[in-house]
């Protein structure tokens, strides 16, 4: 038991010391000094506000993680969770500006309306997956390019509300926006999100769907063998489409913090790209709704802490360097703990057998045991 | 000699599988090895064959030793082992399996022209019927089998390790390659093979040895044994036998199928207008060459293929049901291929053991699945039905083969199903499992449980079956007393050589057909 | 089993053809097909009063802007018929155009385009070690290829182009001067003969001045890279099938037990393949940088996944992957011509759906033919009523394939061991 | 305010001299924002301040780019582009802070914010007059790097500017990307594409209001021009003749200037002196804000007529319409 709680966090901490290694390589064939760069980066990042701003900015890629994850868990790549989220937050901006509705009534049903969204637009790689066989990577990729197009083709001709270089819709105002959960008043802009309840009910959703409900199981048994499945009365096709589905409305859902939050409006604001972070994020957590959290954390802290190094005449994009290098070398990093724990295991194990003298052979090695 | 191992030891792990084994393998012999499962044949063959290193002991191949550092090594010592799981590349044609990584030509070119000339060669010398461009996927059983011999031939190997092939043949696909063996021993080669079925080991071997627990416990000739002999060497239990019935099989139909056909518009049917009944308290065997509809049949009953005519489960015609609702009507289901259809490798038993009865409790306990409720279904199954090597936390992928089949059949049996649909029982099973399942699904029957027997054992069919129907070319070509029939008439049917009357299998007529 | 996947021959099945060469019966259909095309292309010009469908601008771009897509789409076949899912080729690009940048403004434009294949090569390199040797998860390896790339590019030109002459942190300087372009002489002017497809096309002519302008576009100012380029569509079939090589890679991808088995080296096919395929997402990026003369910042734009996408369209063949780029590249450059050269590719895509949905409906195959009749008879409503929006333009690639995929609906079939990990020491998976 | 750790984050801050940042998006666009780059490091040889850089690529970090230089004891902070508009709005405990949002649209009032809006149709009407002057074949072209207002409003201004000189010229005009796909600015390749399907069609110049991406526009005019047909491309924001390779100079007609580098530069000096004001800046062609660039002397047969359209404009004689 120690020792499961001990690799699971060894995991995480040689990820984090092998990406400094390497991210300090670079500094240094940079001609940087790698030292001052961390100690600016960890002031900075260790204020209150730059921690309430992390605390925030998780968010939105806790929720692309978890998205990711859940159709990762039945084996399907959603790389369309940017097309779905575009979406999804472009319609959210409409109805939270333009519901006639008090705030406690107007947030869950924009909140919805982005869910169902998200989901449509992944139903579409869904369906062509089932009755067409293709694979969804491939519709996913395609899905996002056409999001892009039909949103600029509804904020254009459709939405676009004022006029100047904004091309935003309408405000939202304070009927329609996310109030913040609770104001730390610690110094300037310390509130922190109401997103961040979404958030926690959406992982904790997610880890009873996927992980105590016997859908959840029905899940893991298509996607790891859709044969048996089907012979055990699980329809994987529903599977599929189901999955894609609940990745889509969580998807949808991810765009919402800036638009109910930051900008109060659809705009070219709009982060872009939080998918592949958010990929980066559930990654970092394999999957697990409490690992993908301090993913998205860690994430969110280098992003922001690197803003200041521009200050420092070092480059901001050691930044994106160390969230890119920490990626992989979370991989590497659990790859190397699981090889250490089986050794470990093999050991304890010979060590074992030699004190309690020759017993019958059991055929379960250890080793497998510890690999799951 | 051709071959000899001295003192082989292999660990995994703290796990010793082999415990200084010896063997001696003369040449133009064929030599048997027979063992219960995770005895440790596999792992000494796939030493010979150089694909395991040993942990100690030698190897000597016609007196040279040897320490082969890959397969490739063993391959030039003439040595070449047909994997009991076919180990072929699905979607290459037959000739490129073959000859993938020794092939003809030149490094910019391979010479496609030669290498099928040259798998033709010797398919034909060995008497193989195959089609050299045919793509594996399309192929049979049979047919996949020969490629995997035609690799070892077209390496001109000495020595022919066979590690189970006969349990997926039927009959007369296991004649043929027998008589291939004889061939090749007549050639000067040795052939090793592995198998459960001691009567096949009893007629074609030339020596036997018996492994258990990683280790010799006695080597034979089939002059000087007998199956109870072998059987007794190997493990603590009599030969499998079936005690004549003395409960009567029921009168009600538990389970119906009515001109049920598969296939698509506008080619010949896979199933063809088959129509058969098993009531409660009944074993109905099918028996039949692989590929003549009975895998059909299994995907028509448990709802898992598009067909026309009606199945009916009691007085409940459940043709549109789902393969869940049926299941939850009470149909069990022990899949032909346990591996693609019976089990997730990659999960732990616990889960194994809900795989089908997820939707009903112990495991469902409202929407959420109750860990506790399916451990517990999965340690009475391993307790009831003797599963070795793994409490509910294992991975069903550490279980050995013959394990994993005996959770399946617990599991189904264990569900207290009305009907039970069986695909090869015991394909891959020691002796001692086998008796172990034989018993329970003669027990279940006598319970009242209507069974529709699937095999492609004859003597498990006879020995369990009350009717016997025999499958050629989809349709129902006989229905015989398994009480009464002689395996050569059985062969016959089999083959279509007898009941090839034109509107024969659209009813069961026992007795045209036994005539 | 899947009985509601419709399996329709869109691609050609997956296994090996008998022979590389087209047989006659195979020639005459591409002919008949070819036909078709050019009198619906004819049709479509008359009928949208869009010139430029049938333009040797529009053609011309059409091949410059398939190039970089069937060829990093082909950098990602090797690895995946090796086995290894590659979700990193965007990056491999990205190190590729970065690599060029580099590499040409030092040394011209020749060592641009092997710069690009180093810079490929770099995360080549860093996939083989990561998901061959360690058999890390090959999507994670892939995806953080592609953050580590885009970050890197910026950094290291940070330190390397930023403050020379001309460049900055978004480009390189300049890559002076570019390949040669040939044109195929007495049909476009090659070697200063007369260049007749441009007479063609300025004629006036009806038939006349397509075939001019197709051909012309096609066979004019091509560049010797892009020849390069797609002369590594029908090197990579041979290769795959009619070299050793080509079969242990298949193998390797299809079940590398058996390779293995056989005495075949898995893990050095799959580094060869993952190598090779880095290094043409790589030549892609170059490709693209020469195109620009210069790396610049975020110039794949995407490609890396279209590549990925048209791979996966082309049913892991370099036949498939031919005929989705080229679907691609052709749409794009449609995309970027004037409105109604948009217009007039709607109107063929609608008389071609309309075309496969009667012809299933008349081989008795209703189910199959009821997308195609739809799908075309939206497309001829929207192209007679509908004033299209201008930005669908941009969209059009995307449209068109996600349009082609409905309707051709291929019944995918990647190599059996993609993404499965191979570790070193057992000898089974 | 201001925290205790700005010492060690600072390390070559002169403590006395007054702060300044600017807080822009990347630089190596060859245009907007290089510009404002450019007035930054020019202000920083000239004047005496300590510079603070935010330089970030993201799109969604404008608010804390701007707590940041507050935090870190700027006097001035400069935003670039109309993104700031916003949190500058929204942002009102700043005592000891200034702020100035270069690009904001024309007439937009933030209080406590120095607004400079640039007239861009201005300067593309000129170089649209321009362009009809040169063309021989009565048409040119346009191409944008993403369909937006601030790209379409080039567009709108090039447009009547080609109209007034020849009002049945054909104006064909492209955008690579659509409304919030920012590869527009930096895909050199699909401008390329686009250039010559112009060229190809006719066009015989194009203006490229297209980010990085002008690159392959501007190359686009030189390789497909011939000895018969002489292709012109038209750059934006800076003089793009000044930033190609010699080969191609021959090939830029002139650039739509937009001072950002004054405006940022005034801006730091007038803070310096103590004489900046909030309230609203605009930079046109009165105050050579914006202008048109005349090097390479292509343009010298055509100054008069360029000159007086200028001149019509500043007199409001014109009035150039705007997309924005
Ligand atoms: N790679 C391995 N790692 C760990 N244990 C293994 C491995 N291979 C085999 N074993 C163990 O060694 C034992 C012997 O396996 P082996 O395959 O030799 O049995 P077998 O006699 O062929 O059984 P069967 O009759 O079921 O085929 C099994 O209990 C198995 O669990
Ligand atoms: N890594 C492993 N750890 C534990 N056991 C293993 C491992 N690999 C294989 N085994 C077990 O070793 C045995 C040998 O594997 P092999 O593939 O030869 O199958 P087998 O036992 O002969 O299978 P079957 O009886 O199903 O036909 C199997 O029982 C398998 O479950
Ligand atoms: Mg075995
Ligand atoms: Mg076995």
């Amino acid at each position: 038991m120690i020792r499961r709680i001990a690799v699971a966090l060894a995991g995480p901490i040689v990820s984090v010391l092998l990406a400094l290694l390497v991210t300090t390589l670079f500094l240094t064939f940079g001609g940087y000094s790698a030292a001052s760069a961390y100690e600016v980066m960890w002031n900075y990042g260790i204020e209150p506000a730059s921690l309430v701003s992390t605390v925030n900015n998780a968010v939105p890629l806790y929720l692309a993680g978890v998205a990711a994850a859940f159709a990762l868990r039945m084996g399907l790549f959603n790389i369309g969770v940017d097309g779905q989220y575009r979406v999804a937050a472009l319609a959210g901006a409409v109805v939270a500006a333009n519901l006639p509705l008090p705030l406690w009534l107007r947030l869950p049903i924009t909140l919805l309306v982005c869910c169902l969204v998200g989901a449509l637009w992944a139903l579409v790689p869904a369906l062509l997956k089932v009755y067409r066989g293709v694979s969804e990577v491939i519709t996913s990729i395609l899905m996002n390019a056409i999001a892009t197009t039909v949103v600029a083709i509804l904020l254009a001709h459709v939405f676009r509300s004022g006029s100047g270089q904004n091309t935003g819709t309408a405000i939202i105002g304070p009927d329609g926006a996310m109030p913040a959960l609770i104001d730390l008043g610690i110094g300037n802009r310390t509130t922190i999100s109401g997103f961040l309840v979404v958030a926690v009910v959406v992982g904790i959703l997610f880890y009873l769907i996927q992980y105590r409900t016997v859908f959840g199981f029905t899940l893991q048994v298509a996607a790891r063998s859709p044969e048996a499945a089907e012979s055990a009365g699980i329809k994987v096709n529903r599977r599929i489409i189901w999955a894609m589905l609940g990745s889509g409305a969580i998807a949808g859902l991810i765009g919402l913090p800036h638009v109910l939050g930051t900008a109060f409006r659809f705009d070219g604001t709009l982060p872009t790209d939080l998918m592949f972070t958010g990929l980066a994020a559930a990654l970092l957590g394999r999957s697990h709704p409490i690992g993908m959290a301090f993913g998205a954390l860690i994430l969110a802290f280098v992003e922001r802490s690197s803003q200041v190094l521009g200050l420092v005449q070092l480059p901001t994009e050691v930044g994106s360097v160390f969230m890119a290098v920490i990626l992989l070398s979370s991989a590497v990093g659990y790859w190397l703990t699981e090889r250490a724990d089986q050794r470990i295991a093999l050991w304890n194990a010979i060590r074992r057998r030699r004190s309690a003298g020759p017993t019958p052979p059991s055929p379960s090695t250890p080793g497998l045991e510890a690999a799951r | 000699m051709l071959v000899r191992l001295t003192g082989i030891v292999k660990r995994f792990g703290t796990f010793v599988a082999n415990d200084h084994i010896d063997l001696a393998v003369r040449a133009g012999t064929v030599h048997a090895i027979v063992g219960e499962n995770g005895a440790g044949k596999s792992t000494l063959m796939k030493i010979l064959a150089g694909e395991e290193h040993p942990d100690e002991g030698t190897i000597e191949i016609a007196g040279a030793p040897h320490s082969f550092r890959s397969p490739r090594d063993a391959q030039q010592a003439g040595i070449g082992m047909v994997h009991q799981h076919f180990l072929l590349a699905d979607a290459l044609r037959v000739w490129e399996n073959v000859v993938l990584a020794d092939e003809p030509g030149t490094a910019l070119r391979l010479d496609s022209a030669a290498a099928r000339r040259r798998v033709g060669e010797i398919a034909a010398a060995n008497g193989f019927p195959v089609d050299v461009d045919a793509v594996v996927r399309d192929l049979g059983v049979g047919g996949r089998q020969r490629v995997e011999i035609l690799k070892v031939l077209y390496r001109d190997a000495r020595v022919i390790i066979l590690d189970e092939p006969t349990a997926v043949l039927v009959p007369s696909e296991a004649q043929s390659l027998f008589a291939a063996m004889r061939r090749f021993t007549e050639a000067g080669a040795a052939v090793i093979f592995i198998s459960h079925k001691l009567d096949e080991v009893l007629d074609f071997a030339d020596d036997i040895t018996v492994i258990r627990a990683g280790a010799v416990v006695g080597r034979t000739t089939p002059a000087e044994s007998s199956a109870p002999a072998l059987a007794a060497l190997m493990v603590k239990v009599a030969m499998p036998s079936v005690a004549p019935r003395e409960v009567a099989p029921g009168t009600a139909v538990v389970l119906s199928a009515a001109g049920v056909t598969v296939g698509d518009a506008g080619e010949v049917p896979a199933l063809d207008d088959v129509s058969l009944e098993v009531h409660s308290g009944e074993i109905v065997g099918v028996a039949g060459v692989e590929g003549n509809g009975q895998s059909e049949l299994l995907m028509a009953l448990l709802g898992r293929a598009k067909h026309s005519g009606t199945i009916s489960m009691g007085d409940a015609d459940i043709t549109d049901l789902s393969t869940e609702a049926r299941r939850e009507r009470g149909m069990a289901y022990i899949p032909e291929d346990r591996h693609r259809d019976g089990v997730v490798l990659s999960m732990p038993l616990r889960e194994n053991a809900a795989l089908g009865y997820h939707a009903r409790p112990p495991v469902k306990r409202g929407p959420w699945f109750s860990r506790a409720g399916a451990a517990g279904v999965a340690r009475t199954i391993i307790s009831r039905f003797d599963v070795r090597g793994g409490d509910p936390s294992t991975l069903a992928s550490a279980l050995s083969g013959g394990n994993q089949q005996k959770f399946i059949v617990g599991r189904e049996l264990g569900s207290h199903p009305k009907v039970l649909i069986a695909a090869h029982p015991t394909r891959g099973v020691d002796i001692g499992a086998q008796s172990a399942v034989w018993n329970e699904l003669t027990a279940a029957r006598d319970e009242g449980l209507g069974t529709l027997l699937i095999s492609a054992d004859l003597d498990e069919l006879l020995a369990l079956s009350d009717r016997l129907l025999v499958f050629y070319r989809g349709r129902v070509v006989g229905e015989l007393d398994p009480k009464t029939v002689d395996a050569q008439v059985l062969g016959e049917y089999m083959t279509g050589v007898r009941g090839q009357a034109p509107d024969a299998g659209s009813r069961p007529d026992p007795e045209g057909a036994a005539a | 089993m899947t009985d509601t996947v419709e399996t329709t021959p869109a691609s050609a099945p997956a296994a090996a053809p008998r022979s590389l060469a087209p047989s006659p019966r195979r020639l005459r259909a591409a002919l008949r097909w070819g036909l078709l095309g050019l009198a619906l292309v004819i049709v479509a010009q008359y009928v949208a009063d869009a010139p430029g469908i049938s333009a040797s601008s529009t053609w011309g771009s059409a091949l410059r802007l398939t190039v970089p897509i069937a060829v990093v789409a082909i950098g990602g076949l090797y690895s995946e018929r090796a086995g290894i899912i590659n979700v990193g080729l965007e990056g491999m690009m990205i190190g590729g155009t970065w690599m060029a940048g580099l590499f040409g403004w030092l040394w011209g434009p020749w060592a641009a385009l092997g710069g690009g294949v180093v810079g490929g090569l770099v995360f080549g390199l860093l996939m083989a070690v990561l998901c061959i040797e360690m058999g890390l998860n090959q999507l994670v390896v892939g995806v953080a290829i592609n953050v580590i790339a885009a970050a890197l590019a910026r950094f290291m030109s940070d330190i390397v182009f930023n403050g020379v002459d001309g460049g900055t942190i978004a480009h390189s300087p300049r890559i002076d001067g570019s390949l040669p372009v040939i044109s195929v002489p007495f049909l476009s002017g090659g070697l200063g003969t007369v260049d007749l497809t441009r007479a063609m096309e300025s004629s006036g002519l009806p038939v006349l001045t397509q075939i001019g302008g197709i051909v012309g576009g096609l066979t004019r100012d091509v560049s010797l890279a892009a020849i390069l380029g797609l002369l590594l569509i029908p090197a990579t079939a041979y290769v795959l099938w009619r070299t050793k090589f080509g079969l242990r890679w298949r193998a390797a991808g299809e079940q590398p037990a058996a390779l293995q088995a056989l005495g075949g080296k898995v893990h050095r096919t799959r580094y060869i393949a993952v190598l090779v395929g880095s290094g043409l997402a790589g030549f892609a990026g170059g490709y693209l940088a020469l195109i620009s003369q210069a790396y610049v910042e975020n110039q794949t734009a995407g490609r890396g996944f279209i590549g990925l996408a048209t791979l996966i369209f082309g049913n892991w063949m370099p036949s498939g992957v031919f005929l989705g780029s080229s679907l691609f590249g052709f749409s794009d450059a449609v995309g970027l011509g004037r409105p109604e050269t948009f217009r007039a590719l709607l109107f063929i895509l609608a008389v071609v759906f309309l075309l496969i949905g009667l012809l299933r409906m008349y081989r008795g195959d209703r189910r199959a033919g009821i997308a195609p009749l739809v799908l075309g008879g939206v497309l001829l409503l929207v192209f007679l009523f509908v004033p299209l929006p201008t930005e669908l333009a941009t969209a059009a690639p995307y449209l068109v394939t996600l349009a082609v995929l409905v309707v051709a609906g291929t019944t995918m079939r990647p190599p059996a061991a993609l993404g499965h990990l191979f570790p070193r020491k057992n000898s089974r998976t | 305010g201001c925290s205790g750790k700005t010492a060690t984050v600072q390390p070559s801050a002169d403590a006395d001299t007054p702060k300044v940042a600017m807080l822009y998006g990347t630089t190596g666009d060859f245009s907007f924002m290089d510009s404002a780059y450019k007035g930054f490091t020019d202000a920083q040889s000239t004047l005496d301040f300590t510079p603070l850089d935010f330089s970030s690529p993201n799109t969604d970090d404008y608010q804390d780019r701007l707590d940041l230089a507050i935090s870190q004891g700027a006097g001035l902070a400069i935003g670039i582009g109309f993104q700031y508009a916003t949190p500058m709005e929204q942002t009102t405990d700043h005592p000891d802070t200034q702020f100035v949002a270069v690009d904001i649209d024309k007439g937009t009032e933030i209080p406590d914010v120095t607004t400079i809006s640039f007239a861009a149709e201005q300067s593309s009407y000129l170089v649209g007059v321009a362009a009809a002057l040169t063309s021989k074949t009565g048409h040119i072209g346009f191409v944008g790097g993403v369909d937006q207002p601030s790209i379409q409003n080039f567009f709108v201004g090039y447009e009547a500017g080609a109209k007034s000189v020849n009002p049945d010229i054909v104006v064909d005009k492209t955008y690579l990307s659509p409304l919030g796909d920012f590869t527009g600015f930096s895909d050199p390749t699909k401008g390329k594409e686009a250039a010559a399907s112009m060229y190809a069609g006719g066009a015989d110049v194009v203006y490229a209001a297209a980010g990085g991406s002008g690159q392959g526009v501007y190359e686009q005019a030189a390789s497909s021009s011939t000895d018969t047909q002489k292709n012109w491309a038209i750059g934006v924001d800076g003089d793009v003749y000044n930033q190609v390779d010699e080969s191609i100079k021959p090939f830029i007609l002139t650039s739509a200037i937009k001072n950002v580098n004054v405006a940022v530069e005034d801006s730091i000096k007038a803070f310096l002196d103590g004489t900046l004001e909030p309230g609203e800046q605009d930079f046109d062609l009165s105050n050579d804000g914006v202008g048109y660039s005349t090097s390479g002397g292509f343009l010298d047969s055509y100054s008069d007529q360029l000159e007086k359209a200028k001149q019509a404009i500043i007199d409001g004689t014109v009035t150039v319409p705007t997309a924005v």
